[in-house]
């Protein structure tokens, strides 16, 4: 067994990967940054800044700040629009063999259904992973992510939109996270990404203002870990579809802990930034821990969760 | 630009709260240009998570003989102990391993003009201006350094330019070294001096706003080097923009300080609208 | 301004405090734990461990385990019982000056009660916490906390059965806490104390089993600490009654970024484990900054907040 | 039991993966029961987070003619590195500050018989068999300390102990070391030749629960010092506790080993449902 290297090999909604390892969207922009630190081709998968239908601006500065084991950000999914992506960024993934996911959102629900309509027919995207984290400008600003009915409709939209695998990002600011993975589900959902950032805040206590000029942002990194493990572990309980397992990953051994709970993949957001190759010591740990453990595949792994 | 994953040569506190490190680094020198920018982090597991962003003050190489050992690169940092981040480096010691990425970013762009070079650095500001000032006199140009600091220990390494052959002038806020005052004074006495001039200025915000109008009215060419809070380095976290000319909602235009900078032209800034707040 | 010692006291809900800082329910047993390495007197309160109506065993073994700058607790809510706490704790309180807030909970909406009833007239107790993030057995399960009409409920039951300053601590895990907030005031509470442990999961990956005997437990520690500031500023923004800021406190800072926000004081949990006399660092470094920024009242600085 | 604020003396590795620290702690010493234990963490900031118990190996101290410093008082530490933390603690120097919490919990009880005194250990947990054995011997009994280890690296201190006066038998799982087999082998024999005896141990629970049956069956007192994931190591955290005999639902007999124990006597605890899981 320990001759042949083992398998790394998973299927998500029908994308084959090579490894159950990939970025988080809006941490490794379009794939193109990180190149000159990793070779692209050993991910799973790429997954992209999250694209709307016009350019976004995004929010004032300072948008990031560092917290305990974690980081804020407020980015305001700045982003080049789906157009401008599909003309300039998707040129460079032809040569990859490694399938690109892109990831969106919408302030309407027209929005999102007509960015869905405009990915649906571009070769070079793979599957599409659909942002419900964003408030619904025409309802109040309630977040599509946070109200059942709400996610089931943006779904259902933009399932009609295209055939291309659909994975679905919850964002973890819910009361019940297997409520809203069920409605996306039955809405047609392919696969479930979680989590995205948890709500969060901090203030510099000399200038009395928030570290984040758009006073709260998103926390990411190993501080929120044990809560993404949690409703991975949750979501893989309540759908049958498979779950990519999202939140503070840094190490093999944290990915482990997804894949273990259930999660067919994981994806790998703020460790990028602190280490721009950290995909591939994630990828290599795995393998490692396969051999250790006398396993040939990851498959082996997930879903081995004893109680 | 890669990770180098190495160690510390040498790192040791020059003036109260400033620190030196010198770090391994074989290659480096002939990438680097001049305002380029490194993103550093300690190798052992700390209780900080992201990399800090540093200026790369000067690069230079140990020759064989010193040691026996053969010729070694290095860089160096010049940094001030502000926070949690630069008290752990400055209680790093030789031989510790480091990383750094870089280098990063988009330096100084130098014009072979005959018009007087002014380099203009407050505090810290002064780290990019070395590399800057180095390169200028090899392409044969005579090179003034304005340096401004709030006191005497704020004035950092000046005899270093000067045994470049800078001609340096020296003003701080409480007059403990140089002239009294601030350095934008000085610089509107050189401007005065020298019509024809190009400047290059790294500091604290304020000061780089003065320095901005002093060369707007003159219509001297400015080129600045800007500070933001990073994540990447890179360009993918879009986590350290800052707001161009002609920026708007509509016509959002955002630039990142990591990747279009940290050296802009100041014609390249939306200065009404940084966006910058007080405790930058 | 500099010659007189700066004033630490606040007012919550009709008690007065010498300082904002007391512990975190849970965290400090029922006070005398911790005698031998801070002086009690030094407290602005003490909290004491929850108490239910009957003594509780709790949850199996292991029940903590140590997560990135954070930490999982599974204790189950283990307890005395009310009645052993009256009869055998509330002693150690007669000669202390520092008021003693006695947190409780219940399995259902009468054992609430009961133990409210219980604790009404007992003299030690100058205030009480009410702990509603608690599963109703009665009804499915559902945690009382996340259900403005379930935590109403709670809160008008046991409101009938003392007069007592009563506060009120909410469950962070909600999709809007405002909403909870804003049920419990009208209900009648007298203040608000949040952020109780977020629900996370931690597996060892050797074992493939939970590091928590319970599979799931409660996240504290700084790891929380910037949700738990959003959620604080949150509900100052939601209720007119006093707030009071827990969740990641370790220092002086920490507990300013809360005070500044809006919290009228702030409990410490994990801290006190990491430094048994964490707190008295906490209450000298806040007067350390108001010597410093040239206040001479902590109130200067509750809600300073500039945005 | 105090919180002792001070500095690590020397920290060594004795054995692949076991390590041995000395810490400045004046009048420690005086307030230690064998059997009690500390909660201990580096001064600095560090990526974890909680305090790690420690039994108290031996305590000492340097008498003044060493180096000419007034007598000082120390405690050790023996400790396996398993994880981050120890991994961490191995890392640390002389002169580095450290944090001791103690001494913490409830200890052996001797008892001035003429049974026998036979000391069990298996690995790292001999550690708190030495004070034990030192205090035994003082009262003027004869101390048997029966160690096991998988390997002869997993034998500790063995020589200290002898030092002691203490009679010693070794056995290793692999037999590179003394008798090849379980130490609760060579516990059988003991008991067959000392009917009239006590027992002391600790080590792995697999270990304590066969020295457990042996002795019940022979109605030969014991008493075991256990392990707990612990919080705050001074009963307040409820994080550490095991099933006491007679535990239900109904009446629950949860006991704290921080605070009842670490040491217990085997018949206060519910051997049946001790609750205790693989990995520990
Ligand atoms: C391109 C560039 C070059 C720089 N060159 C130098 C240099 O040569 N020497 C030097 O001393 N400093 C330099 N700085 C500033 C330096 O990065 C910060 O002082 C440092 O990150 C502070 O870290 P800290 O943990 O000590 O402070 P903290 O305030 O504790 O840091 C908290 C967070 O804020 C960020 N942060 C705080 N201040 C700054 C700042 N001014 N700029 C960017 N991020 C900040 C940190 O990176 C960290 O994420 C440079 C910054 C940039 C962007
Ligand atoms: C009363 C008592 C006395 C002890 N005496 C010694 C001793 O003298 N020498 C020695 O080497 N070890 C001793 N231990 C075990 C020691 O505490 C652990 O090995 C150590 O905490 C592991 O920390 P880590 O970060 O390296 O391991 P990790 O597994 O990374 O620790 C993760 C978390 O689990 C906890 N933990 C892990 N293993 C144990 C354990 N066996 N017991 C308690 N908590 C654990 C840690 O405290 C930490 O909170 C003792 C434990 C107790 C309860
Ligand atoms: C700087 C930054 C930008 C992000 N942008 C997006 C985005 O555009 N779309 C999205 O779905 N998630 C976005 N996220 C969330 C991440 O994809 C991920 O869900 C989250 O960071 C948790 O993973 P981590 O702890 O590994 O970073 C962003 C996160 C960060 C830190
Ligand atoms: C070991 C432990 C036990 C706790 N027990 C209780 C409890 O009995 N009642 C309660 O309301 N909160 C309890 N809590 C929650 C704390 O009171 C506090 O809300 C939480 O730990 C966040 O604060 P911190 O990050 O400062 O620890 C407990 C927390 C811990 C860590
Ligand atoms: S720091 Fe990430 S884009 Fe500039
Ligand atoms: S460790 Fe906290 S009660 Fe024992």
């Amino acid at each position: 067994m320990a001759e042949k290297r083992p398998s790394l090999a998973v299927e998500v909604a029908g994308l084959k990967l090579r490894n159950p390892v990939m970025p988080a969207s809006g941490t490794f922009g379009y794939g193109q940054e990180f190149a000159p630190y990793l070779d692209l081709r050993r991910l799973g998968a790429i997954v992209t800044k999250g694209l709307s239908l016009k350019p976004k601006a995004g929010n004032p500065m300072p948008r990031i700040a560092e917290t305990t084991s974690g980081m804020l950000n407020a980015i305001g999914l700045q982003n080049v629009g789906v157009d401008a992506f599909v003309t300039d960024k998707t040129r460079d993934y032809r040569e990859l063999d490694t399938p690109v996911i892109a990831n969106f959102f919408g302030n309407t629900l027209d929005e999102y259904g007509e960015v869905a309509r405009r990915l649906a027919d571009v070769p070079e995207v793979a599957a599409v992973e659909l942002n419900i984290s964003c408030p619904n400008v025409k309802q109040g600003g309630i977040v599509f992510g946070t109200d059942p009915r709400a996610a089931a409709e943006v779904v259902t939209l933009v399932r009609r939109q295209l055939s291309k695998p659909l994975i679905v990002k919850l964002t973890p600011n819910v009361t019940d996270i297997t409520v809203i993975a069920r409605a996306v589900e039955e809405a047609g959902a392919d696969a479930i990404s979680c989590i995205n950032t948890i709500t969060g805040m901090a203030v510099d206590i000399r200038t009395r203002q928030p570290k984040i000029a758009n006073r709260t942002g998103g926390l990411s990194g190993p501080a929120i870990r044990p809560i993404a493990v949690r409703m991975v572990h949750q979501v893989v309980q309540a759908v049958r579809i498979p779950v990519i397992g999202i939140g503070g990953i840094m190490t093999a051994s944290d990915a482990l802990e997804f894949l273990i709970v259930g999660a067919r993949a994981v994806q790998v957001g703020t460790a990028n930034f602190v280490d721009p190759a950290a995909m591939l010591a994630i990828i290599d740990g795995i393998e490692a821990f396969l051999i250790e453990e006398g396993l040939n595949d990851v498959n082996q792994v997930i879903g081995s969760l004893k109680t | 630009m890669k990770n180098y994953q190495t160690i510390i040569l040498a790192n040791q506190e020059i003036a109260p709260g400033y620190w030196r490190m010198r770090i391994l680094a074989p290659g480096f020198a002939a990438a680097v240009q001049p305002g380029q920018f490194v993103m550093f982090r300690p190798e052992q597991s700390l209780p900080t998570m992201l990399r800090r962003p540093f200026g790369i003050f000067r690069t230079g190489c140990l020759p064989p003989e010193c040691d026996g050992l053969p010729p070694r690169e290095y860089m160096e940092l010049l940094y001030k102990v502000v926070g949690q981040g630069t008290r752990i480096m400055s209680e790093l010691h030789a031989g510790d391993r480091v990383e750094l990425l870089g280098p990063l970013g988009h330096g100084f762009t130098m014009a072979d003009t005959d018009c007087a070079k002014l380099l203009v650095g407050g505090g810290i500001g002064l780290v990019p201006l070395f590399l800057l000032a180095e390169a200028l006199i090899q392409r044969g140009h005579q090179v003034r350094l304005l340096m401004g600091g709030r006191t005497r220990d704020d004035i950092l390494a000046v005899t270093e330019f000067e045994r470049l052959g800078v001609e340096t002038y020296v003003s701080t806020d409480d007059g403990s070294l140089g002239e009294e005052g601030l350095v934008t004074r000085v610089l509107e006495r050189k401007l005065a001096k020298y019509p024809c001039a190009e400047v290059y200025a790294c500091g604290p915000m304020p000061m780089l706003a003065a320095v901005e109008q002093i060369c707007r009215v003159r219509q001297v060419p400015l080129q600045v080097s800007l500070e933001a809070h990073m994540a990447c380095g890179v360009g993918a976290c879009l986590g350290c923009v800052v707001k161009g000319a002609g920026h708007s909602e509509q016509q959002p235009n955002y630039l990142c300080t990591c990747k279009e900078g940290p050296v802009f032209a100041a014609d390249q800034l939306d200065w009404g609208r940084l966006g910058v707040r007080r405790e930058e």
